[in-house]
Formats: C-alpha cells, structure tokens, sequence
C-alpha cells in the first residue's frame, strides 16, 4: 500500500470531532437493542423491522462520514484501517447510537468470509453493499437434523443450467427476516462423503419459494428464523469458491463466527456500554434491590462474577495475540467461544441465586425485573448452544489445539446418501 | 421412581396419572398459560373427589389417607403433579389444611372449613411472605390487633400462590405479644387482591392487601402458644411438597432427554454414545437418585413427626433444590437449541422446578438454616 | 433354615450386656486407627503391626462373644443374622473398641467374595479364619500397567502339575503387610481375549518368592503395598471357580468392594464415631477455629456440607432398597460409589477453603491440625480413584444403568497377547 | 506460555532455565526437602548474580531490567519457579525490595540495604500476618513506641516465608498515629524466630516474636504517610508473583498429564482418545489460558501503575488461585493411583500451586476485595 495510514491519535481526533458533529445521534438511554430487554416473557423485541430500518439509516450516517468498516479493504467500501483505530472508535462511540445489530452475522461473519472466499462481483455487491448499509446479509447454515453436525445437512441444491435449484430446510438463522441476502451451505454431491459434497451459495432471503418462520425462544425472543426452500433458484454465479468445496468456505465462516461470538472480532464496530448481563441488570444492582449488597456470601459472589467477565475479557486479548503471533493455531478460537458460554452462565447462576425468591414472580407495581433474572435464566444455555455447542469447542480444543485423536465418526469416508440417521 | 409403594399406593398412583393424562396434558396446561385461566375449578374439585385434599386430614375430621402415612401418599400426587406440570392448587391447599389440622387441637373449630377445602369446594393459600421480604414467616411486619372479641389484620403480603383464586388466606400477623395465624376469607371489602405474573406456566402469584380486616376470635388458627408449631408444620409440608414435585419434573426431563440421546444421531453416532455426554447422564442419573433419596427421608420424616424433621427438610430442600435447576439445564443442554425453544415442553418443567426452588426459602437459606440447626 | 433367627430386640440386648460385661475395652478417645490421623505430613499410621495384632485379638474377642460375622453363616463361623442386627450392634459398639481394619477388604471383600465363589474348603479355611480372627485376607488385583483397565493385566500363572507358579507384579494392594492370604488375579491364557484368561488364586502373602514394598502416599500414608512375584508357587487347590473363568470371579469382589466402598455392605461390623472428615475435625471445628463461624458465607459451606453428608447416606438406603427389591441393576451401586467420592471431595474442598490461610502451614505450639487439612487436600483425589475410578464408575452407570453404548474398546475380542499397550 | 517476549527476554528465560534446571532440578528440591535445607546460601547468590533481585531495582540504585519493565522480566523469573518447583526466597526478597524501592522516595535511605539484597549477600522477608490472622497487613497489632530518636517494636507474626533464613524483616506495626514499617534485622537479641512446617517442599515458614526490638529511626521504611503505598506495592508485586509461579505449575504440570495421556493405554486405547477426558483436558486447557491472561494483564498494570493495578491484581488472585488448585487435582486424577503417591511429582506442585492460593489473601478475600474495590 503506498498511503500512508492516518495515526491512530489523528483519526481518534477526527472521529470525535465528527461525533460531536451529530455524525451520528446520541444514544439515548436504553437505546440499545441489546439492552432492551424484556419485563415479562413474549416482549422481546430486536425484531421490529423499524428497528432495522434504524440500523441501516445508521450505518448509512457512518459509510457517508468515513468511518464504516473501519478494518475493511477500502476497495470494498472500507476504510483499510487498524484493529487500534477500531478500538479507539469503539471508545470514542460509545455515547452515540451504533448500528450494533448488523455487527453479527451481517458485518462480522459474511462479510468477512465473503473479504476471504467471494468473487470480485460478489465483494463488490454484498461486502460494499454490507459496509455501505445498503443491504444486510445472514446466515443459513444450521438444520433442524443437525445439531453439532453442520456437515450432515440435508438441503440440496442441483445444477441446472445457469442456475442451482434448491429444496430444503434450514434453521436457527439469526435476524433472517431483517436480512436480504444469506450464504447458505447446501450439498451438491450425494456420493461424496459428507464434507466433500457441499457448497456455498449466495440466496435471497425473501423470495416466493421460500417460506420463512420466525422461531419463538423460551425467553419470548424472536430473533431465529427458519426456511423452507421449494424449487429456489438462484444464478450459478452466487456459488462462493468451488461447487462441492463449501466445506472450505463454511469453515472459514465459522472460524469468523468463533471469533465474533469470542468477541475477537476485527469487523464488528461500536460497543454496547457494558451492562454486565442479558437482563440489562449488573449483578451488582441485583444485590442491592433485594438487600443483599452487604451480606459477605453475596459479596463474594459479585466479586466473582466480576472477576470471571474481567477474565473473559483478558482471554480475548490474549489468544489473538497468541493466533496473530501464529503461536496458537486458528482453533484456538474455540477456547474464547467456551470462555464466552461458561462465564456468563456461572454469572447466570449467581444472579438467580442472589435475586432468589423474587426471581420467579414479578411485582404489582410493574417492577418485573427481577423476574426477568427468572426469563433470562430459562434462556441460560442460550450461550453454549449458539455459534456451534460448547460440546463441539471442546472437541476441537482436543483435537485440534491438543491433538488428541479424532472422535470415532461413523460417517467418515461414507457416501452421504448411506449414512445412518437418527429419528 | 417410587421404589416402595403397596399395592394400595400403585392403584392410587395409577388413578392419579390416568386423571392428570385426560384431563391436563401437556397442551391443556400450554392453553392454560394462553388463556390466563391457571385451573379449571371443577378440575380441581374432581381431584379433590380423587382424594387430593383429603390425605393429610385424621379420619375423625372427614379425612383419610391410602396407606395411613397421608403425607407419603399425598407425596405421590406432588411427583405425579411435577411429571406433568400439572395446574391446581394442590400445593397452597393442602399445605393450608396442614395448618389447619395442627392447629385444631389447641384452637377455634376450623372442621367447616377443612371439609369445604376437601371436597374442592374452596381454595385456600398461605400468605406468609411479606412485600419483597425474605422466608421468615414468624416475623411478620403484618399485625393482627385485640379489639374486644375481635381482631383486626393490616398489612400485605406478596408472592401468595393463587391469590386471586382463593377463597381464604392463612395470614401469619403479630399480635401485641406474639404471632397467631388466622383464616380470612378473600371476599371481605378490606381484602384486596392484585394478580402478578410469574414464571411458572400456570400457577398464579398476587399480592395480597388487608385494610383494617375485621376477624372474629373464630378466625384464628390454634393459638398463639401453638402459633410457632403450626407455621413449622406448614413449612415442613410445603418444603417436602415442592421437593416431591420437583423430583417427579426432573424424573420426567431426565427421562425424555435420555431417549433424545438415543434416537437423535450426530456424525452418524447416536448422542448416547459420546462418551462426554455418557458421563454427565451418569452424573444426573446420580444427583437424581440423591433427590429422590434425601426427599424420601424428609418425608418419612415429617410424615413421622420425627424431632430431625426440621433440619431433614432443609436438607432435602437445599439439595433437591439445587441439583434440579442444573439436572433441567444440563437437559436442555442435551436437547440443542431445540432446548431453548418455546415450542420444545423442557422449559415448563425448568419454570416450575425453578419456582419450587426459589419460594419457601431458597437453597441458600437452607443451608444457612441447616447451620443454626445444627448448633453451628 | 431351622432356627429361629433371635429377635433384633432380643439380640440387642444380649450385645449390650455383653459389651457392658467387658466382652471389648471401651474405646478410648480416638484409638480408633481411622482417626488417629497425622499431624504432619509423614506421621501416618496404620501400620504399625502392633495395631494390627491389637485388630486380630480384638476380633477373637468378638468371636469368642458370638458376635463375630454376624451376617456370616453359621457353617462358616458367622451367626446367621440380619442387616438389622448388624446395624444394631454397630449403634451399640460404637463406644468399644472394634477391629474395624479388618472390615476391608478382609471381611466385607474377600471373605464375601469367597462365601460365593470358594470351594468348602476355602470357605472353612478362609472365611472362617478371617471371622475368628485367625487370619486377614487382602486382595491382589491392580497392576501399574493397569490402571482402570483391570482385566488388562499381566501377571501370569502357569499351571505345573499340583501347582501355579506365578510371575508379574501388583500393586495398590490395601495393607497387604499385615495380611496373611490375598485373592490374586493372573492370566492363565495369553491367546483369549483378556477377560477370558483370567484366573482367581488365593496366595499366601508373605513368601520367599515375593517380595513386597510399600508405597508412601502424598499425605504420608503407607497402607498400599506393591509385590514383585518371582516363581512364587502355590498349590492347585487355591484357585477359586475355575480356571479362565477369574474375571466372573473378580467381578463378584469388584460388587463386593462397591458396596464396602459406598457403605452398603453387610459384611462389616462396628463404625467410627462420625467426625466428618478424614483429618478427624469436623467442617464446623474448622469454622470455628478460624473465627469464621459467624461468617454468613461460611455457614452456608457448612450448611451444604453437611446436608451432601446427609445425602450420600440416605442415597445408600435407597439404592440398598433398589437393589433388593430387584428394580435396580447390581451396577447400581456405582451411583453410590460416585456420590462416595464427589461429596467428600466438595467437602474437602470447603474445608480448605474455610481454613483458608492457616491450612498451608503449622503452628509454633505445635498445633497442626489446621494444616493438616491441607495435608489431606493432598490426598483428595483418593476417594475417586480407590476402588475403581469415578471415570469407571461413570462408565458403568450409563453403560450398564442407562445402558448405553459401549464405549469402543481396542481389546476387544482380540488375544491378549496381540493388544496394543502404552509406554 | 509466555507470548510476547522480546529476543533479550528469551535470552534471560533461557540462562535462568538452564540455571534451575542444572542446579535445582526436581531431585534436588526433594533433596532439600528432606535435609531440611530449604535451599542453599550459595544457590541464591549465583541467581542473585543472575540479576533475580535487580530487577525491581532502578539503575540509580544499582539495579537494572532486561526489558525496562523490571516487574515483567521477573515474572518470567517467577514462572519458570513455578515449572520447577524452585527453591529459594525470590517471592519474599522481592517484595521486600518492592518496598524499599517504593520508600525510597520519602523515607530514610536503605541503598545499603537494597545492594546487599540484590547481591544476594542478605535476604529479606516481609513480616505480614499476625498470629493466626487473616490477611489485613494495614492492621496490625505489633506496635512501634517512639521513644526520642528510636522506635520500640512489639508484637508477633507468623507465617513468615523464611523467617529462619531470613537477615532482615519489613514488619509492619502500629504507631501512636497511624502504621509505619522497619526494615528489622533478625540477629537482634529481641527477635525470636521459631520455624514451623509447610505444606511446601522446600518454602519454610517461621512464626518472630518482636520483643522490645529498638530501632533507629533510620530504620523506617518511607514515612508513616506513605505507608499504605508501600503495603500496596508490595502486596501487588508479592500476589502477581504468586499468580505467575502458579501460572507455570500448572503449565508444567498440565503439560506432562497431556503426555500421560497420549501415553497411557487403557482397554488397547490411549487415554486421550476417551471423550469425557478430552473434554476435561479441553476446559483445563481454557482455565489455564485464562489464569495467563488475567496474570499478564495484572503484571502490565502492577507495572504500569495503572490506577486499576489493585483491582486488577485481586481479579487475577481470585481467578487463579481459585483455578490452579482445580487443574492441578483433575492432573492428579488422570495419573490415577500414581498421582497420589510420594513417588510422583505432581504433589510437588500441588503443593506450591496450594501455598501460594491461600497466602497474602484467598481467593475468597480477593473475591470481597473485589466487590469492595467496584463500590458495592
């Protein structure tokens, strides 16, 4: 690159004086998405389309300022900056409204495996379009069959002159329904073992053959999607790398979901003022409303909960450092995305426990949220089963950062068409 | 699950269940939820005719139990109750008729209102927590005042199970010298009723006000000198209740979970044979074995008035209640993001099992309460 | 049977004349061996052979009184009785003196073993030696290539006309020192697979042949034994069942040593006053000793504690109740196992804890009781790992509980000889 | 282990391994053990000339880091201690030195001192605890009486890390308005050392008795105004050191239970092919990054002295401590029988991994301490 890159302390400058400006609008409070969290079960809302339609104004506030897509190629639409120059923005915006929704999966998965594995048209058009808050991408990855097993999917798209016709069923799609776009992982080859006959195809959201529900959470949240394709064409030119290599491709995008999910990630912008929990409540603030801010037992429990975030933090930090030296492999990864499903759900635990008997029923005055501790609870695996189980981090830590031997699989080096399937 | 039950036991378990199976099935209590009704009145009343509030009541006051031990056999219904998270007010009526039984003895006749709470015609609910207090029920902040032949009750109550469906309170007050409890109905003008929400499907919570209650001397249950009796009798059946329950919910979790293992596979593998999981259904597989162990002793037990009851309760209470909250969550676990769904039933067995943890002292109050038992 | 077997009633109160009449000495303030334990690291014991002579006379004396095995039968020197009335006297025994040593594995292992598998001979020789108090049996099982893989073990015995010479090694044999006989398992048959050349023979402990060490354990302890057997020759007749059958044989004493080690036995008589812990102070005395016994957190350890206590003893009255009434598997019994050693371990570790700054060093009077709290954390891991590890015990739980696969096993079916072993 | 090491670090880390490994390998520390010895006079003199107990020091004192951040060279020091269970007072002498460092700036002159520590000619060790206290070193109760030109100390502490070696004691005390610090040599005919055991092999412990000890005033340590100061340095720099030689016990230790793993055959199978192990191998491999990163992260603020140094080094205690003796015991779990017996040296770890969770603060106290330091 002949530009010099603008120092980190110049841009910081130019970002705050840009801010002050009204490059975008104060956060008000709560304003969030994140943090606006239910009082009562079936009130969760990240999925009001204005809600959405107040992302993509957002993003498009910071694509028209310069500063979206900061650790993006500028070729793409972004700004070809530093992990530092990220991080001083996410200091410096935090007071403002962010786009935070489209960090995950649109900016920090897609677009980022898309940077590594797509065509020039298709980084010109969904990177550039992503970046610039013209459009939004998702993930249509998971099955309802799958489980952990990604590899075992059974939606199938077949060649068909210029195009690929696809028939199937996919689930647990994040906010697909705000989406326009999704990679979706199919399989192309039925005798081929299971990892050699998938690929990557590029699909819109809304189309007429495709019929969309959205999935109900025991929290009341309905941000998961699912899809069912009848006869779905789409142009052969969507297909990301090669037919029947999507494997390569799907594991690059989960190896950014690890790191999005691990909060490793170079692509996300902006940052949520640090709440310390789901419910939009710290652990501390729960102590004090039920009176137990000066019991020791509870004290301990804070200062644990507290120790245990700090920690998480400090992993991060530190196993980027060890993959970016190309001391750790990539799957090391996994280590974050085990961290980040174990500490809070400990966190989970002390919160219930320490709210205790006004965590399962709300108050007359309307003050629920101690209860919401309760729904927040019921949602406690959410952190071990999203972005790949805690199951499969831990198989990976073994085989992959340990080495230790490969798991028996019975479907190793089977046609896919002769693997034997539960119920 | 029930390892010694007479033949008697059996076929009054077996009547329970084919009862709950027809008449509340697991889409029944998901209606229940949506409509906001909690329990049909006559699904009650016809549990009641099944014997449900009759078993702790002496045969001399209408009662009568299976197996002459009424708490084991009323233990029987509470786990049949928890493998279906069944709806009604088995709990508060029958931990109320407890109260009643103990304090009939030393206080006014209660056997009207005992035979109308056995038949299903009435519902009845102890109030015994204070607005956003902890379990203390011998500290009432609510006071009952002499005024000549009666008494009158101020305060409030909160988390007090169907409320808004009782027709009489069990209301713990201190008096100028002590505590007495007293039986008050729900229709009064001065009572006043406020329906909360709670996390439980279909079991109501409400806050209860009392403005100036005007009781007769009638009202109260037992004395004041047996007041502390009473109240930790009600305590000990309602603790023993809520365990009982929570090991039928976590016998039936565990129980679908390991047939999910079974029958879902993964790379060609069923869940049930990865070694890593093996081992944490042999975990849960023990924990739920203590459960029901330490709860069988808490029952024995109360059901003997043995003088270990107290800390025996508390025992079973501080761990049944927190090994099933992680039994149900290492389930959900197992089950995926399936678990996690409002559509998959896991998560109405982790909101009752969690309400049942939480309420009549949590685990960590029993433990504490353990350590004042044992002399510590 | 003919006889009228005597009321509990009746027998109680002939024990307790007997015992008041002087039948055993009054127990002196811990001169129970169990607790009798050190104050340092390297003060451990059990074994001095003096109390080993002192557990032998004190058994006669029980023999002598009739109140020797009693769940025994008669024919082999016992008395025939009930659980009842063994728990009986045990509630009574508690303030006498008891040779509880020789409960395991001598009586509640071997003997028990043998009751079911030995020939009359073996029973008249062995049993009832153990019960008069002639003998002490210990058992010959583990090997240091082993692990929990018994029945992959290598010393072997090769029969020679009236004989078995026996060659190889054992190791964590339990106070094989102060033993006279061992059950020991070889293989007979180097070209079956390993579970089926196997063979039980009882061998005598000390001999020229043999030469035995013993093992010093990280809290100073030194109950195990390990033996090398060179050429060590025993009749014929000492094999118990038959030859190549030993892995039924073993397995029949792996039952018996769970229920010893869960505490569900009915061999064993007499119990230790209940202090709680192996380091013979209870988790309250520690509270108090540090000044945290009015620490809310601290009481609510304590509190848990004590009801986990409370739990793994109701759990084997029920799994006892289980197994009787036939509704549960003998397996089983490895629920007790495990409950066995977690929740002495949880409460070891709260004890530790608790002691907190004091359990890491000694006291300059002396007193070092604190410490040795931290001498027994040392040892924690002992309860899952003696008697079969807790690994195995979860194995057998939802293999032959649950019953679900098999774990894959790369010996199987495969002749010993051919297995692949490790370094 | 270490990430982020400059060329001249690595350098430093080398020369110091080669150093331990050769004079103080595993059979020597049990050597010591056994003799009683703790560690050889001359040992720490040739580490001292290695620059161990420079490294904290200023060049305008004599002293001298690899790197310019003296804190971080020695933690590299200090972990590879905890990978061999080294002998020697690195952990008291440097804390000491922390102090008289921190001192410097307002209080009598101890350059003398300070060389002849960084000589390895005199060691040093802080006098912190009161006799069976908890950690509190701002409350002591040994006092110091002013007497004219001298200072009078009284009192006793215990758990004293090399009380019996030690030349000289930073001892904490109580003046008539506030806390001050001498530096105390030991040969005083008015200070008592008794040794007492340790759970560690070769890190001894001594109860002192400070009878009557009068001191010139030149033996202060700072001012009493800037007493709290020191205490928190010194307190600092002695847990991030206790976290860093924890942090590579158990990365030596988790690095040979790995290799047992690959190495040991179970059922025809090597143990790291069975799942449920794998998995705890995977979660242990996860705590023990995290244990690093909380440690790195509180040695750059101990350093720095960054204003959230205090937090952050209670945070990595708690973590730590609270994980190292977790690890350490499932390690001893995977050796199966052999993990407890003498023979094996994986006690040895434990051992230390054990001493230094539990002294200059638990993680329970961390734990409090942090809540106290958020404002709750």
């Amino acid at each position: 690159m002949s530009d010099q890159i603008e120092s980190v302390e110049d841009f910081s400058a130019r970002a705050k004086a840009w801010l002050e400006a009204g490059g975008l609008p104060a956060r008000k409070t709560s304003a969030d998405p994140r943090e606006a969290r239910p009082q009562g079960d079936s009130e969760h809302e990240t999925d009001g389309l204005a809600l959405w339609q107040r992302q993509r104004e957002l993003q498009k506030m910071l694509f028209a300022g310069g500063f979206a897509g900061l650790c993006f190629p500028k070729e793409y639409g972004g700004q070809g900056l530093s992990r530092a120059h990220q991080a001083a923005f996410d200091d410096l915006s935090v007071n403002y409204e962010m786009p935070l929704l489209l960090n995950v999966p649109s900016l920090a998965i897609c677009s980022a495996m898309l940077l590594d594995m797509g065509t020039e048209e298709q980084k010109q058009k969904y990177v550039r379009g992503a970046i610039s808050g013209e459009l939004i991408l998702c993930q249509f990855l998971s099955e309802p069959s799958g489980g952990s097993d990604l590899a075992g999917l059974l939606t199938r798209a077949q060649r068909d002159g210029d195009t690929y016709i696809i028939n199937g069923q996919k689930t647990w799609s994040t906010n697909a329904f705000a989406a326009d776009f999704a990679t979706c992982l199919v399989r192309t080859d039925w005798d081929a073992p299971k990892h050699r006959g998938l690929s990557m195809i590029i699909v819109p959201v809304h189309d007429a053959a495709t019929h969309m529900n959205r999935v109900q959470m025991v929290n009341g949240s309905m941000e998961f999607c699912e899809e069912f394709f009848t006869d779905l064409v789409v142009p052969a030119e969507n297909l990301v790398g090669t037919e029947n290599d999507g494997w390569t491709v799907g594991q690059r995008q989960l190896f950014y979901e690890r790191q999005a999910v691990g909060g490793g990630s170079a692509y996300t912008s902006g940052r949520a003022p640090d709440r310390g929990s789901r419910t939009g409540l710290t652990i501390e603030e729960v102590a004090r409303k039920v009176g137990k801010d000066k019991d020791p037992a509870t004290r301990e429990l804070v200062g644990w909960a507290h120790a245990q975030d700090t920690v998480n933090h400090q992993l991060i930090k530190r196993i980027t450092v060890g993959m970016t030296s190309g001391e750790y492999p990539a799957m090391a990864s996994s280590m974050m995305r085990l961290a980040h499903a174990e500490i809070p759900q400990q966190k989970m635990d002390m919160m219930f426990d320490i709210a205790g008997d006004q965590a399962v029923t709300s108050l007359p005055e309307g003050d629920g949220f101690l209860k919401s501790i309760g729904v927040s609870y019921l949602m406690r695996q959410g952190a071990s089963l999203g972005g790949g189980s805690s199951e499969m981090s831990r198989n990976m830590i073994s085989e992959r950062v340990l080495m230790m031997p490969r798991e028996y699989a019975a479907d190793r080096d089977v046609p896919f068409k002769d693997v034997r399937r539960g119920r | 699950m029930d390892l010694e039950l007479s033949e008697d036991q059996k076929l009054f378990r077996n009547t329970t269940v084919k009862f709950l199976e027809n008449e509340a099935p697991i889409e029944k209590v998901r209606e229940l939820n949506k409509s906001g009704e909690g329990f049909p009145r006559d699904f009650w009343s016809q549990g009641a005719e099944l014997g449900w509030a009759a078993l702790l009541v002496p045969e001399d006051l209408g009662g009568g139990s299976i197996s002459g031990d009424g708490l084991k056999d009323l233990v029987i219904v509470a786990k049949e109750f928890g493998r279906l998270v069944s709806p009604g007010p088995l709990h508060p009526v029958n931990t109320v008729i407890a109260g009643l039984v103990e304090g009939a003895a030393s206080g006014p006749d209660h056997s009207a209102d005992i035979e109308a709470l056995m038949s299903g015609e009435t519902i009845a609910s102890w109030a015994a927590y204070e607005p956003r207090g902890h379990w203390d029920p011998m500290n009432p902040t609510t006071t009952a005042t002499k005024q000549g032949d009666y008494y009158v009750i101020s305060g409030s109550k909160d988390r007090v199970e169907f409320g808004n469906e009782a027709d009489f309170f069990v209301v713990t007050a201190k008096t100028a010298t002590g505590v007495a409890l007293f039986l008050v109905p729900s229709d009064l003008g001065s009572v006043l009723v406020e329906p909360v929400g709670s996390l439980d499907f279909t079991r109501h919570y409400a806050t209860v006000n009392f403005n100036e209650v005007t009781l007769p001397i009638s009202a109260m249950i037992g004395t004041e000198e047996t007041a502390a009796a009473i109240v930790e009798r009600m305590f000990q059946v309602a603790v023993v209740l809520q365990c009982a329950e929570t090991n039928g919910a976590i016998d039936k979790v565990f129980e679908f979970t390991v047939q999910w293992a079974f029958d879902r596979y993964s790379f060609g593998r069923p869940l049930a044979s990865y070694q890593a999981l093996k081992h944490r259904f042999s975990d849960m597989r023990t924990w739920l074995e203590c459960c029901m162990a330490t709860t069988d002793a808490a029952v024995q037990a109360v059901n003997d008035r043995d003088p270990e009851a107290g800390r025996l309760v508390s025992v079973a209470k501080a761990y049944v209640g927190t090994k099933a909250v992680q039994i149900v969550q290492d389930c959900v676990q197992m089950h995926g993001g399936l678990g996690v769904t409002w559509e998959h039933d896991i998560h109405l067995y982790l909101r009752r099992v969690m309400v049942d943890r939480q309420l009549y002292g949590t685990p960590a109050d029993h433990k504490r309460r353990i350590s004042d038992l044992i002399g510590l």
